[in-house]
């Protein structure tokens, strides 16, 4: 195990449990959606440094696609969030 | 050593620093802003963890575009949304239990981070045979790319691929059934107008690159639709109402681009008798090109869709005189 | 298939398939609704009619459909079986022409006799069932069927009524189902065998046997309205009168006697029931109900409410005779089960024609009704009578078996009161109904005559039902010892039940 | 045959693909689409019966390096489940939105749901169950705000929210797992898979993720708003199906990847918190006054039942006791799943006759639709678990399970669950009685009432009278 599994492994579990906290507790959505970014973040973080293996050795593809696609699948995710949280406030101001 | 270990102490330490703070704010916008720099020194220990492919998406997607979208929700106000629901703390009762829960879920969320970190220390203990990895060089040479991740992306694990893109038009769809976007704001002064006639096409210029190297080298589909939708949004920024986007129908075609396209190819494979999915190896990097090119069209479609937050309206006259 | 394995089949399908076209009719189609209904009831009359031959020569009907593992849809004419499946056939024929008469222009036939062929198939499937858990789903299909039928009115008393009922059955049925999960889970499927299989159990099995003997009564009292788990019965004759004859004779409260009845003779065995001293406990249930039910109708002025509490009472001497260890208290308890029927269907056909011909619904308002209706009358008290327990009639029969079984297994001590007792009670509620009836002058106008006399008292299709039935219980008494006359089924069960 | 797992898939995007590039024949398209894809999984149910489960390596790649398609008893039963709820509500979301552009819009979103259900059923591979999860997650969500509606679209952004916390739970156990195990591929796991930390870590983090996402009490907050407020055809499939598919995945991995991980202690506390979720639920159902509300709030108390079943399956020995048991939580999921389907496009027919849904002013419009007022009835006698119906067979398993493994607390809870059950039903029922003009047909409105009308009956008479099968397909398939 190196030094950067440490340090990178143990920082992804704190991003995710970050997130979580605020995801499950802030009042207000933005924070709460970016609670979810920081903890997929986490996640992210997690999956690259098991993917890592040490310098000069070529680290492990798969889960550098799988973080490409999580990536991608969190801004969707993102994207439709923020489209409904705009509808609501389109029709509270209307309202 | 020590050097790279500086590095990742500074790294790892302002990755939390900066996700603690843009958490911890309850200014939207400058939670916003700090979440755009967190992304960006994510992208840098993506890169210090040899994973460019990654870094470069992170950038393009992670921070550039989620912080966009984030940004231009904050000026719609949007994330006053669902906040009416928590009623203000009247009574001290609910404010001590209130409070309560507050420790209550950070200890447990405490308690997460640190099984998970135990777990993950025994699972590095037990050192897993690489046998993966090992697969994916061992069968990289049939796979028609010479990148290990796009062959993974594209080629061993491509039905990922295809739901993903599945999950893009989904969520593309759920804003376009939402109704037509909200009118955009002024449009920005003349000296971003200049800016945006060069950067636009350098942009575009980019994208084309990260497509065609990502078959050998970092980029591809995913980094290309990214940077082609920021080249959207700046002119998007610089007052261009529907920035030569098309509308309606032609919009649906390009929206569905890239899962068609995988579909077709998959199909059509299925149908001449090979397995769905299954390139024949002498086409594999001409096929799985064609199927980056449409998803690439696809991704930067659906990314400005979002970013506008609605379906495009079609432009009047006004806006369009700047062109 | 053939003809053996589907005949339990075709005698369930009689009614439930016209019942469910029926559904589908529109509300105008009166024809082919009557049509429909007597060639279903046709039908099963023929197709029972085989039955008894084929049970009497030992033939062995047997419709097997497996479920789920373990769990099989058994359906088994045996002798007890076809008692009951006969008495409900020969009933429904008889309730189907008067409810055609009853109901002749009121709203929603098709939904009412949609639920009413499907009530009288629950019966029948429960009257078939070949195992404890078929048992069950007739049971409670049987609750189904019926709640549309109570609450048919659609007044706030009907809905609240059919609220009480389901609210008994449904709570009741839940604690037989909880009791027939248990002994599947120590005993195996529980097929109906006379004789019962629960003694081969080992001893430490005992407690829990005793355990879901308990909950099975109470499931099944409910429905049988043993005290104190009846009151749904008195509630639900706001019901229209063929409804309230059909639940009282046939479906419902004769479902729960037949229910534990079956349990008794054929599920644990009657002498291993008493083994394990469940028999007494039985007995003095039914004892109170049927001293309770007979008090409580004294005081009953509404003729349907005073009918109701003598049904809790007298459906109890079937209980009765079931505790009563020993072959001839047995055929006293089941006799009792056709007799009752026949005399409470005519008594509540009675009710009915007089509240449908004279707006009559209260005893008091019952002055003369004789010389208005004489042969409505007639065969009310041919089932009073029959009630009380005065020969010949077929309710004399029914008392005289269990007596006669209580001196032989010894118990004569508490049952031979309790038949007083509640042969005096009986006289002392319907006597005075009788004599009202026959012997006061009536009042100067009815309370609302809906039928004046033409060239019957009322209309024909409401005055042959009790006149049919009324001789039948007559015949039941007076023919008792011809062949296949229920006295002679019931000896027939109670022969290979105590394998004589 | 092993082409039907891709079908599956493929078929329903196509379809979405195709409603989107010819909007104006869009819904010829999407029920063309409906009946060939309930057509491929009716050949994927005989051919698991026939041959046992089947599997598919997309791209001709070794599960490991590739993602296998894998299907067996179980599968198959909910893709078939799948396919009949999603063609009767396709059916009657064909004349539900009056609107041709509506429609237009809706048909992409609704085919590429059920892309993603099928895809969940079918996948073999923990990293693309978390992109199904999304699929799933997100094209929910766009359905259940479709239309606009402020309420609607307020309980789908927390749906959303909630989901996408469940998901990441979800991929934190993933990445625990390929970190430990070096395999996403779920054969490769069930073999190598040992009790220990990272393991159970691992599922303990997917299982949260997926409790949240199946709405187990007390994580079933989100539920009730989103189901009720969401337009008929979208309620009556995330009623019946989302959930069911997040508690598939549970099973799947409980009793299957990780079996021998499972304790006593983790299954009761599942059983616990089913039990809550019966109890609450019901009670809920009983005191609303909106008739999508109680489909809502029983669907939480529905839920509950199955997961009773864990610690009673657990208990039990493994072989021909455990497998019955198994058949009976498997019936009792399908029954409700037809059953809750049929129940909610019956509300929405009433309602929009009625213009609301209001259970205290049922009276008239209950009596002029007697035969949706039959289906309602039909799909009552599977909620509480009376006979006939599926849920009748599926309890007896679940109370006999519970009296052979002597865990009486379970027998109380399903008595009381059935009896509260019954309770909001006949509530409901009762109004379907009175003196209202009666219509001359019994159905009225055909090709909306049918769908639901076929669904409770075959929740009832089906799966109650012809569900011996189902054990057969499960050994068979195993």
């Amino acid at each position: 195990m190196l030094t950067a599994h440490w340090l990178y492994g143990i920082s992804g579990c704190l991003l995710l449990a970050l997130g979580l906290r605020t995801a499950l507790l802030h009042d207000m959505l933005l924070q709460r959606l970016i609670g979810i970014n920081v903890m997929g973040a986490g996640v992210f973080l997690v999956l690259i440094t098991v993917a890592y293996r040490g310098p000069g050795i070529a680290p492990d593809p798969v889960l550098h696609a799988l973080v490409l696609t999580g990536i991608v699948v969190a801004v969707s995710a993102t994207a439709l969030a923020l489209a409904l949280a705009r509808r609501l406030t389109a029709e509270q101001d209307d309202g | 050593m020590t050097a790279m270990l500086v590095l990742d102490i500074l790294l790892v330490l302002s990755l939390l620093s900066l996700a603690t703070a843009a958490l911890a704010t309850n200014d939207a916008r400058r939670s916003v802003i700090l979440f755009m720099a967190f992304g960006l020194v994510l992208a840098l220990a993506w890169g210090r963890l040899l994973a460019p492919d990654v870094a470069l998406a992170e950038a393009a997607i992670g921070a550039g575009l989620s912080g966009a979208l984030l940004l231009t929700a904050v000026r719609d106000q949007a994330h006053r949304a669902l906040r009416s629901s928590r009623k203000p703390v009247h009574e001290r009762g609910r404010a001590n239990l209130r409070v309560t829960l507050e420790w209550t879920v950070t200890l447990l969320c405490i308690a997460l981070a640190g099984l998970l970190a135990w777990a993950l220390a025994q699972a590095f203990d037990r050192a897993p045979k690489d046998t993966l990895a090992q697969a994916v060089s061992a069968n990289l040479a049939i796979s028609g790319v010479s990148n290990p991740v796009t062959a993974v992306l594209l080629n061993f694990r491509a039905y990922d691929t295809l739901l993903e893109l599945a999950v893009l038009l989904t969520a593309a769809l759920g804003i376009f059934a939402l109704g037509p976007a909200r009118p955009g704001h002024r449009a920005a002064g003349p000296v971003f107008d200049g800016l945006a006639r060069w950067l636009v096409p350098a942009l575009i210029l980019t994208a084309g690159y990260l497509l065609w190297v990502g078959a050998h080298a970092p980029g591809g589909a995913f980094q290309a639709g990214a940077t082609l939708a920021a080249a959207a949004v700046v002119l998007r920024l610089a007052g261009r109402r529907s920035v030569g986007l098309p509308t309606g129908h032609t919009l649906h075609v390009a929206m569905v681009a890239g899962v068609s396209m995988f579909l077709a190819v998959g199909l059509g494979l299925l149908v001449l008798g090979r397995p769905f999915l299954g390139y024949p190896p002498a086409w594999a990097g001409g096929l799985i090109l064609l199927i980056e090119t449409a998803a690439m069209l696809a991704i930067a479609a659906t990314l400005v869709l979002a970013f506008f937050g609605g379906r495009p309206t079609p432009a009047p006259g006004v806006a369009e005189k700047t062109s | 298939m053939n003809f053996d394995a589907t005949l339990p089949l075709l005698v369930l399908a009689s009614s439930l398939l016209p019942g469910l076209v029926i559904f589908f009719l529109r509300e105008e189609s009166h024809r082919l609704r009557t049509l429909l209904n007597l060639a279903g009831a046709g039908a099963k009359v023929i197709l029972v009619g085989i039955m008894i031959w084929g049970v009497f020569h030992q033939h062995t009907y047997l419709t097997r459909w497996t479920l789920a593992p373990g769990l099989e849809l058994v359906l088994h004419a045996d002798t007890l079986s076809v008692l009951f499946v006969s008495l409900s056939t020969v009933l429904w024929l008889v309730t189907t022409v008067y409810a055609i008469g009853y109901l002749e222009k009121s709203p929603h036939r098709s939904r009412f006799f949609g639920f009413f062929s499907l009530c009288v198939s629950a019966t029948i499937g429960l009257a078939l069932a070949g195992n404890l858990f078929t048992f069950v789903i007739f049971y409670e299909l049987l609750t189904l069927a019926t709640y549309p039928l109570i609450a048919h009115r659609g007044t706030p008393e009907a809905l609240r009524s059919a609220r009480i009922y389901l609210r008994y059955t449904l709570g009741g049925g839940a604690v037989l189902l909880t009791g027939a999960v248990w002994l599947h889970v120590i005993a195996g499927p529980n097929a109906f065998i006379e004789g019962g299989v629960l003694s081969q159990l080992p001893d430490e099995y005992h407690g829990q046997l005793k355990a879901i003997f308990l909950l099975l009564m109470i499931g099944l009292g409910v429905k049988a309205a043993l005290v104190p788990l009846h009151g749904w019965l008195p509630e639900a004759m706001v019901a229209p009168a063929p409804v309230s004859a059909l639940l009282h004779a046939v479906a419902v409260v004769k479902a729960g006697a037949f229910g534990i009845v079956r349990v008794v003779y054929d599920v644990y065995g009657v002498q291993f029931t008493s083994e394990l001293g469940l028999l007494a406990m039985l007995g003095v249930a039914a004892a109170i109900t049927i001293v309770y039910g007979s008090f409580k109708a004294l005081s009953q002025d509404n003729l349907k409410k005073r009918l109701a509490y003598s049904t809790v009472s007298q459906v109890s001497y079937i209980a009765l005779g079931t505790a009563i260890l020993g072959p001839i208290g047995t055929i006293g308890g089941i006799v009792h089960l056709v007799h009752q029927g026949i005399m409470k269907i005519t008594l509540f056909f009675a009710a009915g024609n007089y509240a449908e011909t004279l707006g009559i619904h209260n005893v008091s308002e019952m002055n003369g009704v004789g010389q208005r209706m004489p042969a409505t009358t007639l065969a009310f008290s041919i089932a009073a009578l029959g009630m009380i327990g005065i020969p010949p009639i077929a309710g004399f029969i029914s008392k005289w078996y269990l007596g006669l079984g209580a001196v032989e297994a010894g118990m004569a001590g508490w049952v031979l009161p309790v038949l007083i007792i509640s042969s005096v009670l009986n006289a002392a509620y319907f006597l005075p109904v009788l004599y009202r009836a026959w012997f006061c002058r009536p009042a100067p106008a009815w309370p609302a005559e809906h039928i004046p006399a033409a060239r019957y008292e009322t209309a024909g299709a409401l005055l042959w039902p009790p006149v049919i039935t009324a001789g039948l219980a007559l015949a039941a008494g007076l023919f008792a010892a011809a062949p296949y006359s229920p006295l002679e089924w019931a000896d027939l069960i109670a022969q290979r039940e105590y394998q004589l | 045959m092993a082409e039907t797992l891709i079908w599956l898939i493929a078929m329903p995007m196509a379809g979405a693909v195709a409603t989107l590039l010819l909007p104006r024949q869009s819904t010829p398209i999407a029920c063309v689409t409906a009946v060939a894809a309930s057509l491929v999984a009716g050949t994927l149910l005989y051919a698991v019966s026939e041959q046992g489960s089947l599997s598919y390596e997309i791209g001709g790649w070794s599960a490991g390096l590739g993602i296998a398609l894998r299907a067996d008893g179980l599968s198959a039963l909910l893709l078939m489940m799948t396919a009949l709820v999603m063609l009767a509500s396709s059916v009657y979301a064909g004349t539900y939105f009056t609107k041709a552009a509506a429609r237009a819009r809706f048909w992409p979103l609704w085919l590429l749901l059920w892309t993603s259900l099928n895809a969940l059923l079918l996948s073999g591979d923990l990293f693309n169950l978390y992109v199904t999860l999304e699929l799933l997650g997100l094209s929910a969500v766009a359905l259940a705000s479709f239309g606009g509606k402020f309420a609607a679209v307020q309980a789908a952004l927390r749906y959303l929210l909630l989901g996408l916390l469940g998901s990441m739970m979800f991929l934190a156990g993933v990445s625990l797992i390929y970190a430990g195990y070096g395999t996403l591929d779920l054969a490769t796991l069930t073999l190598a898979v040992e009790p220990e930390p990272v393991a159970w870590t691992a599922l303990a983090l997917m299982s949260a993720g997926l409790l949240l996402k199946t709405a187990l009490f007390p994580l079933h907050f989100w539920l009730p708003p989103a189901h009720a407020s969401a337009s008929a055809p979208v309620s009556a499939v995330l009623s019946a199906l989302v959930v069911k598919v997040a508690f598939y995945l549970l099973v799947r991995l409980w009793m299957d990847v990780f079996a021998d991980l499972v304790t006593p202690a983790a299954a009761g506390l599942l059983g616990v918190m089913g039990a809550a979720a019966i109890l609450w639920g019901s009670w809920q159902a009983l005191r609303t006054e909106r008739l999508k509300l109680l489909a809502a709030w029983s669907t939480v108390a529905q839920l509950g039942y199955l997961f009773l079943f864990f610690p009673v399956l657990l208990a039990l020995p493994p072989g021909p006791a455990r497998d019955t048991a198994f058949g009976g939580l498997v019936i009792l999921a399908l029954t409700h799943g037809l059953a809750k389907a049929g129940l909610f496009l019956a509300i929405g027919i009433i309602q929009q006759r009625s213009g609301h849904d209001r259970i205290n002013e049922l009276n008239g419009t209950a009596q002029r639709l007697p035969a949706t007022t039959f289906a309602i009835a039909l799909a009552g006698v599977a909620l509480i678990g009376l006979p006939p119906s599926g849920a009748f067979l599926g309890k007896w398993q679940l109370l006999a399970g519970s009296f052979a493994s002597g865990q009486w607390l379970w027998i109380l809870v399903t008595i009381a669950g059935s009896l509260l059950a019954a309770a909001y039903i006949f509530r409901v029922l009762g109004h379907a009685f009175g003196n209202q003009s009666y219509p001359r047909h019994s159905v009225t409105i055909a090709r909306e009432e049918w769908p639901a009308l076929i669904l409770t009956t075959l929740a009832v008479a089906g799966l109650g009278l012809a569900g011996a099968p189902v054990w057969n397909l499960l050994e068979s398939g195993a």
